[in-house]
């Protein structure tokens, strides 16, 4: 098979945003996403993920998105970090990635 | 002086109720550096068994209840819940050091209500065989939608002025449903309704009602881990949040505690229920009061709020107050 | 018509029976957006502890039973088993709209049984103290393995046929074998063994037996959750499977019944057992039934065997199928 | 230590076909793997991680290998979308990376 | 003879016991290839209820208890759990095809006790009805620590040595503390602690008593898929680790039932305090002790002393050792 | 906003030494970590991550660092593999990525 060029945004942040990134994402026309469960240490603090968190909500989760289009990546980057990175913890990157089926993303 | 050592007598007697030691022991376990965890989901299910029973037996009651008689009591939750978030708000949200924002977020969660010290509460009660109108746990709701929704909404008024801004709305409607369907509300609604209106009563007696105490056990021993844990985060705010969690539960419960006193005389509210008032006002929520207002009031700094609440105010409100609740109830109300 | 006004008081009394009660409470809160969540850790054990609970007391009790008795049941199962996937095959595999596969998929897992509907039968029998033979929910895998194995035959026939290719064979061993080792029949068979061979008397009576009831309103709850958030899966599949969801548990339970009955006056099987045999027969597979076919008949759809299923066959199954057999069991045979 | 180039697959799919994707693997030639819980959304819905599912065995997985191949790497990723990709939901995609130690993989 | 057969008659009996029944269970489903799974919230959750129970029961009588007695049994456990680390370092650990660093650490952990053994233990003897005293349980530490301080103070001696570098220092202190903060001894003295010091009985009488039993065999299930997942670890290692899991337990038990029958007679130490004394013996640390060592000794490869310890020596330590040491007291002291 | 070129260093090993891996990283410079659960299989065994293990510390981690110093990335990795990849079992590799706030890492 073919292999194409594409972008991978990955966002770490707090699970009790993830909706709201998930929305964002989607507008940005992204056709899909990735969520695994993630801790970690930051600028603000440890935060774990399987203790009993008596506030659960607040524990991490990384986010990727594949697209073909880098604009979109760098968009939905941007937006994130804009949107949510004053008043919630997180981070969010880029990498580049090979694809296979160009259509499906 | 007798009735004052006839009260210290009480006082003492209810620190060796097991809530308590395992909420101690929960503290003491996390001070010492033991890797002892309650996963994630026994901590979930502690919770839902709590909720569901109390939820279940107040619907099992409440057939024979005269619900008029809620009516007061209902008035002063909500009169309580939301004076807490005002006092708040005029005293911890201006002090020096204290961002009002952050002020505001935390007197919004020291009004909202805690099951689990709920739960705690009437264990300790049914020990001493004190009893309570069955409604009472329904209680619940009158004072935690309003605070928090006060809360939200002195914060909004705030930074419109700062801001300069236009006022962004506050959806009264939409907190409110997202208060209902947090998962600690809706299992208490969920038992209330199904107890009221099902046979449920073998699995209560069989099931629910047996496990509390034991279930409950496990969740006082957790919060004390955590508050433990949690500790660390109050150093990076200012030291007011240790003092208003030291003190506010007290004062909010005995402010309840005096309204309640008015009612007992009024319309004969029973004494474990002014307890049980109480005991909620001094509570601040554990479980959906966080996110609501994490997702409410984004720039409030959760480190302070939840800080306050999780490490200081509520082992205070669960460890003092519900004993000096219960003392002052046997001394008042001479149980 | 007396009977027919009696039969529907019978049946609106089954109604308030905890476990319909927490099933339809379960659709409630997911209806209303309600964020209270089940871990998995928890269903899982739940699960568990109702399936080593029917398998013990089973072992428990067939030692004194007379297991020629199981014979003719047994053959009813397995007869209802094949029978209801073969009608699934020539009724729903052929509507219009319905790819065929998806269609054999469905019946299979309608054919295959759910431990689940079945420990909720047997409470409600207990409830109502309706006796049955210490064997009957040993009947399980007679029915669910055979329709397994048939449904996956025909699609393979089907494949073979309409693919022109070689036909891919069966391997009737390896999908026994990997039935016995889904979690469900392997809990349930090891429970059957430890009743019989050791002295699990203890256990059982002290741990497995009184926690069953409890146990199994959580698991409602969270099937009832489940069933509503899976519906909007339904409304990407055919229409007809809704229809097939809400009335083939409700006609294969009534042809079980009606076996069932004859059983009762040729050897004497039992009345409870005869509801249960309907229960087997009308419940769809939940736990293992799904992954067997998923891995078994790949291109089918999962949305809409799981779908037609979780959604509408099982709430059926247990709200209006049970309380329908046990009222029809009290009707005929007179309890 | 010395740096060396490699590939790395990415498999995101659901967790029912795990061990049949990790034979797949091994038979590339692939000397490892690593598997992370994952939800997500893609053409066939949203999927999560840790609600109680009925039927948990459709939650995803998503897989990792390291190889220092090129050829393994398109072959794995080429192998598993044509074997599974049609009834299975999933996705597939390579990324470069740099590894110290190119005898282990 | 007639005594002989009076021994193997009893022993007999032992074995269908549930606990083991459920340990023999796990270990057949795993050898089926069942899909049956425990999830590790629950089983992290038995062990919890298994150590607060045998801790709040030690807290709640040893109030009544004389301390003084308990001195002895303490040194013999001391002597013990070191006895058994120097008799596998110049046994296990000189034999051919055996790492050094590797035999030392599963004499280390043989050394050590395992909680869930010695749960076992009690529940059969309470079966029995053969009484001990309160502060058996705490004789844990006294035989778990020194062990495995010892091993990894032996691993450290030889590594000096071999390596002829300066030895490096190991922190006694740093273990004890690293062992007590362990999940395991910290549930137990947190258990402890509460039952000596707090009104904890109604919790005790209506949780964690009665649970107990339930717990346990689902405990004991999960070891026994746990001892058969990880037979194939073995097949990696030397095959003299299969030789000791099989015989050590029983060697170091019966040494320990050995001295503790002097004490019988030498301080009237209970029959079935010997029986425990034996039980922590002839056990190896499952919770604790594995990432103690792992962390302590990185050299020593993991899967031979895991191995030998939970698919070799756990099974025979439970399934034969519990037996024997309760008939063998039997025969001894007359029960 | 601007992206700027940084270093990603992935460190997959046992859950028992995590506190150590994480030291080791803080000491190094870099100013958080993200941590996943993980399974998988490597030359040392399959490990499993959600079976009840009765010796559970021994499952997997994946450990990210996003740094922007691409000395810091190979100090890491280099001194993990030395420090604990004799004893306890794991792998280390590095990407490339692009982030938008260079000074936050
Ligand atoms: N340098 C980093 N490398 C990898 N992950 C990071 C880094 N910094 C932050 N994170 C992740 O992003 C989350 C939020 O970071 P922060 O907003 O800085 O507290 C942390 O909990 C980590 O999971
Ligand atoms: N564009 C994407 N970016 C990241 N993950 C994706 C993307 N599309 C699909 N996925 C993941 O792959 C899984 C299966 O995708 P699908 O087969 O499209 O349903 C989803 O559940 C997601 O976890
Ligand atoms: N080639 C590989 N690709 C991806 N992950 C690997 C690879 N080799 C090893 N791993 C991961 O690293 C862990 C430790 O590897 P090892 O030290 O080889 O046993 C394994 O359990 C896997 O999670
Ligand atoms: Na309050
Ligand atoms: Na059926
Ligand atoms: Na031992």
């Amino acid at each position: 098979m073919d292999h194409h060029k594409a972008s991978k945004v990955v966002i770490i942040t707090e699970k009790i945003i993830v909706e709201k990134v998930a929305k964002l994402i989607e507008n940005a026309g992204a056709r899909g996403y990735t969520i695994t469960p993630a801790g970690g240490k930051g600028s603000r603090g440890v935060r774990s993920t399987n203790r009993a968190n008596v506030v659960d909500e607040f524990s991490n989760v990384k986010i990727e998105v594949i697209t073909g289009s880098k604009d979109a990546a760098n968009r939905i980057a941007d937006d994130v970090a804009e949107q949510f990175f004053d008043h919630y913890s997180g981070i969010t990157y880029l990498e580049e990635v090979e694809i296979l089926r160009p259509d499906k993303f | 002086m007798d009735l004052l050592l006839d009260f210290f007598g009480r006082l003492i007697t209810q620190f060796q109720s097991p809530a308590l030691a395992f909420l101690i022991g929960g503290m003491l376990l996390a001070a010492c550096g033991s890797k002892l965890q309650i996963p994630d989901a026994i901590y979930k299910f502690c919770v839902f068994m709590l909720l569901m029973r109390i939820g279940l037996q107040g619907g099992l009651e409440i057939r024979q209840a005269d619900l008029g008689e809620m009516l007061l009591p209902a008035v002063i939750a909500f009169v309580v819940g939301c004076a807490i978030v005002l006092v708040g708000r005029f005293t911890l949200a201006r002090l020096p050091g204290v961002r009002t924002e952050d002020g505001i977020a935390t007197a919004g969660l020291f009004g909202a209500v805690s099951a689990s010290t709920l739960a705690a509460a009437m264990v300790m009660l049914e020990e001493q065989e004190v009893g309570f109108e069955a409604w009472v746990p329904a209680l619940y709701p009158f004072m935690d939608i309003p605070a928090l929704i006060l809360a939200i909404l002195l914060a909004n008024m705030y930074f419109a002025r700062t801001e300069g801004g236009k006022r962004a709305r506050v959806h009264a409607g939409a907190i409110i449903l997202d208060s209902l369907r947090g998962s600690a509300l809706s299992a208490l609604l969920l038992g209330l309704l199904l107890g009221l209106l099902t046979n449920t009563e073998r699995v209560f007696e069989g099931f629910y009602d047996p496990l509390f105490r034991g279930f409950l056990s496990i969740l006082m021993l957790t919060m004390g881990m955590e508050a433990w844990t949690r500790l660390s985060e109050l150093r990076r705010v200012a030291h007011w949040y240790v003092v208003y969690g030291a003190f506010a539960p007290l004062v909010h419960g005995l402010i309840a505690f005096g309204l309640g006193t008015i009612a007992h005389y009024m319309t004969g509210f029973s004494p474990g229920g002014v307890v049980l008032l109480a005991v909620m006002a001094g509570s601040s929520s554990d479980i959906s009061g966080p996110p609501t207002l994490r997702a409410a009031i984004p720039s409030a700094n959760p480190s302070s709020y939840i800080g306050a609440s999780t490490s200081i105010g509520t082992p205070v409100a669960i460890a003092i107050g519900i004993p000096l609740y219960i003392a002052l109830a046997e001394a008042v109300f001479g149980l």
